[in-house]
């Protein structure tokens, strides 16, 4: 087979399987072409051709992240690819996330380009700029037209190795990734010539945009408390009893998802901290002392608020790393956006 | 003060059985040279001569000095380390242009700072441009790491001021006049022109983390104000052994390069009136003292302008920042230059400081990005401290001879004073 | 956590906690401060009826912060 | 300030033998020193010295001395956040570590550069009251 071999990863939707009532299937691998790959591979002409692709539901990808990303990148690794595309996924948000993971996975572990395309506000899009060229694409599969020739275009130089343009060239979402350049000027030059245009008034480009520290727009209030879903985060490590996930006491390597159906209060019988930073003795005792689940069960029945959602996160916030925490909480939004909850209330010690 | 710079072009170095300058060449006595930079404190003293091109590794390098002599004015070059710290700036200095003396040797056990004459390290590097006077030198037994630097700096000073004598009556091939005029007057002299004054921010914190200003630790200075033509007469030089690719060198000082440029676009865009040396120390309230009283000095001399420049990793983040946010706050306007430590994927934040008044900021370039350095002929120094050097790997060192590094090792990769062309962007 | 929860859940969050300062330092823009460090929503010196009134107490400042429009950085 | 006025977060064996003054002492590296660091900042203890004083990077020197104020008061909010982006900037560049033998001569470079930087602060400060 002629041209740059190149894999390709789709959902069970553009594979044609079905919808979300499919949306469970395994991942499976095909020779050649499978949906929007043929316009893919269509664009590419003889340079490059798709060797195979690798579908899995979106479903049984985000509800099994730890075992389908290697086993996934195994099927793509049996293709030997030099170059991988995802997608693309529109606005389709598991199905972006999924096609974030998997780039995210093979540049890591395969080292070969990895191309997808989303939409912007899709959450994969945010998640995995970094890590993968995200060409922008519309909201809807109905753009795939548009998608697919800039897909194609970043895909051939990728794979011929070709220097890549900047974000607004190429169309991919911009990656925050700081590079090295030659400008034409030395260092000091370009800042005298700032400094000139500063002077001025002139409108000046900075060559490092200050990041934006620690600081998020503060949402709108809630409209109507009795009619929202309040949902409960913790840092203080409260677990159920025997500690299921093996939360460490500090530095925590993960995050639980415990479900609170049926407690009308954490008791020591049922619960516990795993939080290693301070006397447990407290928390032990009664665990509403970090995570008021008896308050707010009976603020839901009175009505005060909606309801209280029934799953609630914990995490170690001793010694954990700004990174991880960051992580977590991005993962746990995931969830609780999907989950449609109107409040956060996080606790901390 | 007005200060005529002689370029003397140096076609090459050799040795030779007289120290001098002839036809452009300068020959340097090995066995002269080696007695006048004698330590008791210093061991096994070698010098060789490299040029651009060749298939050399040279590390790790201490510091790199231009040789430059004072033929004219009161003073000498490096003032206050061979006399009585006599302000200089004025008269003539004559400048061995393409040349660089470098001292190479290990003085603490991680020591850093690779130099490449040839190969893709070259082009990070200013030094691969010049032929170099190599000298590598060892301690004796049990002496202490102050003392091992102080001596490996006084034998770069000693070695350049002794090379540099042989331009002393040499005819330049380019001769170029700088001259700042007292503050009152030169505030005066361009009255259409905006004013712009230069902050010039030391690494000062200790061991291998020092600079000099007539040879006094800077670390003790408050901000103070001097003439440019000061610096081109070697008022400053480097004690920094750290952080290769941005660590300011003598060279740097000698040369810096913020200062020829603003000359570059003075009394035609803008009106230089002078320089502010400033540090940057251990702690907190030195560092609010230090650019409170920068700040002070910069309302105070009246400019609308300033430039304001960094040296090294992490904590002069805060310098500049505290710079920036305090003159600015006083109405004048600031471009500052740093560099990044992006991480290797160039992903996470570059600085460990920032503020929102650092709106104009000019970047020498992601540090922790990688490079594969080819193996080369020759290694002069101790190729074994790469694996252990600053942003080297395990296994850096690869069987081929080849290692791979991030570009903090390699001496002026990502000078802070804007010295090279590489800088920082984003995709 | 609290400043990454608010960005991606996109409604208003609400953290409860002990160091204010460390909560004005991530980030949070609304703040409830708690009992103490071991036991933030409650206090073993008092009675059990007691106790559950002041986590009551600080659990509807909680929410009355999530019904309030805040534009900075505000402890309630 | 008087010596018993400071306290001296440190993981640096050398350092911990000046026992003149006040130690607490962290097992671990660098990280968790800053870490400890900004606790106590958060407790409100005044940061003396910059938690990335230095420019040896924290992925190469694990040795960290970090002094602050012994007494705690009203938490200084802009050094806590300078704590915190010390800390986020060591967390970043200990992902790719410098694996360094400290069994040879090496370790003792590190540890002496690590209290000449301490002991710069000291001198000043002590220069200073």
């Amino acid at each position: 087979m002629a041209g740059i071999r190149v894999v390709h990863y789709i959902n069970q939707f553009f594979a044609g399987i079905g919808g979300e009532e499919k949306a469970d299937t395994k991942p499976f691998k095909k020779e050649g072409v499978v949906g929007p790959g043929s316009a893919l591979q269509a664009a590419f002409g003889e340079e490059m051709t798709i060797v195979g692709t690798v579908i899995c539901g979106d479903t049984y990808f985000n509800e099994n992240l730890d075992t389908v990303i290697p086993e996934i990148i195994k099927m793509i690794a049996g293709f030997n690819p030099q170059v991988f595309i995802a997608g693309p996924a529109f606005n389709a948000g598991r199905y972006g996330v999924a096609c974030g993971a998997v780039c995210e996975a093979v540049a890591r572990q395969l080292k070969i380009p990895v191309i997808t395309g989303m939409y912007e506000e899709n959450p994969g899009a945010d998640m995995y700029k970094k890590s993968a060229y995200i060409i922008k694409t519309g909201n809807s599969a109905a753009k795939m037209r548009q998608a697919i020739p800039a897909m194609a275009k970043l895909a051939l130089k990728l794979g011929k190795s070709e220097a890549i343009g900047t974000p607004e060239e190429e169309g991919y979402l911009p990656k925050g990734i700081r590079i090295n350049i030659w400008y034409e000027k030395r260092g000091s030059a370009r800042a005298v010539d700032m400094l000139i245009k500063k002077l001025r008034g002139e409108a000046f480009q900075t060559e490092y945009p200050m990041p934006v520290f620690d600081r998020v727009t503060p949402r709108p209030a809630l409209k109507d408390l009795s009619k929202a879903k309040i949902a409960l985060v913790t840092s203080g490590g409260i677990v159920p009893k025997g500690n299921p996930d093996r939360i460490e006491s500090s530095s925590a390597s993960k995050f639980g998802t415990y479900d609170l159906t049926g407690f009308d209060d954490l008791t020591a019988a049922t619960h516990e901290t795993a939080h290693g930073g301070y006397d447990p003795v407290y928390a032990n005792q009664d665990p509403d002392r970090v995570l008021p689940v008896d308050v707010m069960r009976v603020l839901e029945k009175e009505g005060v608020i909606g309801s209280l959602h029934n799953t609630y996160y914990a995490t170690v916030g001793n010694g954990t790393s700004v990174a991880n925490a960051k992580k977590y909480a991005h993962a746990i939004g995931l969830e609780l956006k999907e989950a449609g909850v109107d409040g956060i209330i996080l606790t901390s010690t | 003060m007005r200060l005529e710079l002689g370029y003397i072009s140096v076609k090459d170095v050799k040795f030779g059985e007289k120290t001098e300058l002839r036809d452009g060449i300068v020959y340097v006595n090995k066995a002269e040279l080696l007695e006048t930079i004698a330590d008791e404190r210093l061991a096994k003293l070698d010098v060789d001569i490299v040029h651009p091109g060749e298939s050399v590794r040279i590390c790790p390098v201490k510091d790199v000095l231009e040789p430059r002599v004072k033929v004219s004015g009161s003073g000498n070059v490096f003032p206050g380390f061979f006399d009585d710290a006599k302000t200089v700036g004025e008269g003539r200095t004559h400048v061995l242009r393409g040349m660089g003396v470098m001292t190479v040797g290990k003085i603490v056990g991680f020591q850093e700072g690779i130099v490449d004459m040839a190969g893709p390290g070259a082009d990070y590097t200013p030094f691969s441009q010049l032929i170099n006077l190599v000298i590598l030198a060892d301690k004796v037994e049990g002496l202490k790491q102050h003392e091992h630097e102080a001596a490996l700096r006084m034998v770069g000073l000693k070695a350049t001021r002794y090379v540099a004598e042989v331009s002393r009556n040499a005819e330049p091939d380019e001769i170029k006049v700088y001259e700042t005029k007292p503050l009152q007057e030169q505030l005066l002299e361009y009255p259409g022109l905006p004013k712009v004054a230069y902050v010039y921010a030391l690494q000062t914190q200790g061991l291998l983390h020092d600079s000099y200003l007539y040879a006094v630790d800077a670390k003790k200075i408050l901000p103070t104000l001097i003439y440019p033509t000061e610096v081109m007469d070697g008022a400053v030089i480097s004690g920094n052994c750290v952080s290769a690719c941005d660590k300011n060198t003598t060279y740097h000082h000698l040369n810096s390069p913020v200062i020829y440029d603003l000359f570059e676009h003075h009394g035609k865009d803008l009106n230089f009136v002078g320089v502010v040396v400033s540090n940057e120390n251990v702690t907190l309230l030195d560092k609010e003292r230090s650019s409170n009283y920068a700040a002070k000095l910069i309302k105070s001399m009246g400019v609308d302008g300033v430039i304001i420049s960094e040296e090294g990793f992490g904590n002069p983040d805060a310098d500049l920042m505290m710079n920036c946010k305090k003159i600015e706050a006083e109405g004048i306007k600031t471009v500052l230059i740093t560099d990044e430590y992006a991480g290797r994927d160039g992903a996470s934040q570059s600085l460990a400081d920032g503020h929102v008044a650092a709106n104009a900021v000019v970047t020498a370039g992601n540090a922790n990005a990688v490079i594969t350095l080819p193996k080369l002929d020759k290694v002069i120094g101790y190729v074994d401290a790469v694996n252990t050097i600053a942003g080297g790997f395990d296994g850096a060192l690869a069987a081929d001879g080849s290692i791979t590094i991030e570009i903090q090792a390699i001496t002026g990769a990502t000078n802070e004073l804007g010295f090279n062309r590489m800088g920082g962007s984003v995709i | 956590m609290i400043k990454e929860l608010e960005e991606v859940v996109d409604v208003p969050c609400v953290h409860i906690c002990t160091v204010v300062p460390i909560s004005l330092t991530v980030g949070a823009n609304r703040i409830d401060p708690a009992v103490a460090i071991p036991h933030p929503l409650g206090n073993p010196a008092l009675s059990p009826e007691d106790e559950f009134s002041l986590r009551r107490k600080i659990v509807e400042k909680a929410l009355q912060a999530l019904c309030t429009d805040v534009s900075e950085q505000t402890v309630f | 300030m008087l010596t018993e006025e400071l306290l001296i977060v440190t993981n640096n064996p050398r350092v911990k033998e000046m026992t003149d003054f006040r130690h607490c002492w962290v097992e671990g590296e660098c990280r968790e020193v800053i870490m400890q660091a900004y606790n106590f900042v958060a407790q409100g203890h005044q940061l003396i010295s910059h938690p990335l004083a230095g420019s040896i990077k924290p992925n190469q020197n694990p040795y960290k001395s970090i002094l602050i104020s012994r007494l705690s008061g009203e938490v200084d909010i802009a050094a806590l956040k300078l704590a915190e982006n010390c800390l986020r900037k060591a967390e970043e560049l200990m992902e790719n570590k410098i694996p360094i033998d400290l069994n040879v001569a090496y370790g003792q470079d590190l540890q002496l550069v690590d209290q000449d930087l301490l002991l710069n602060a000291l001198q000043s400060i002590q220069e200073g009251r």
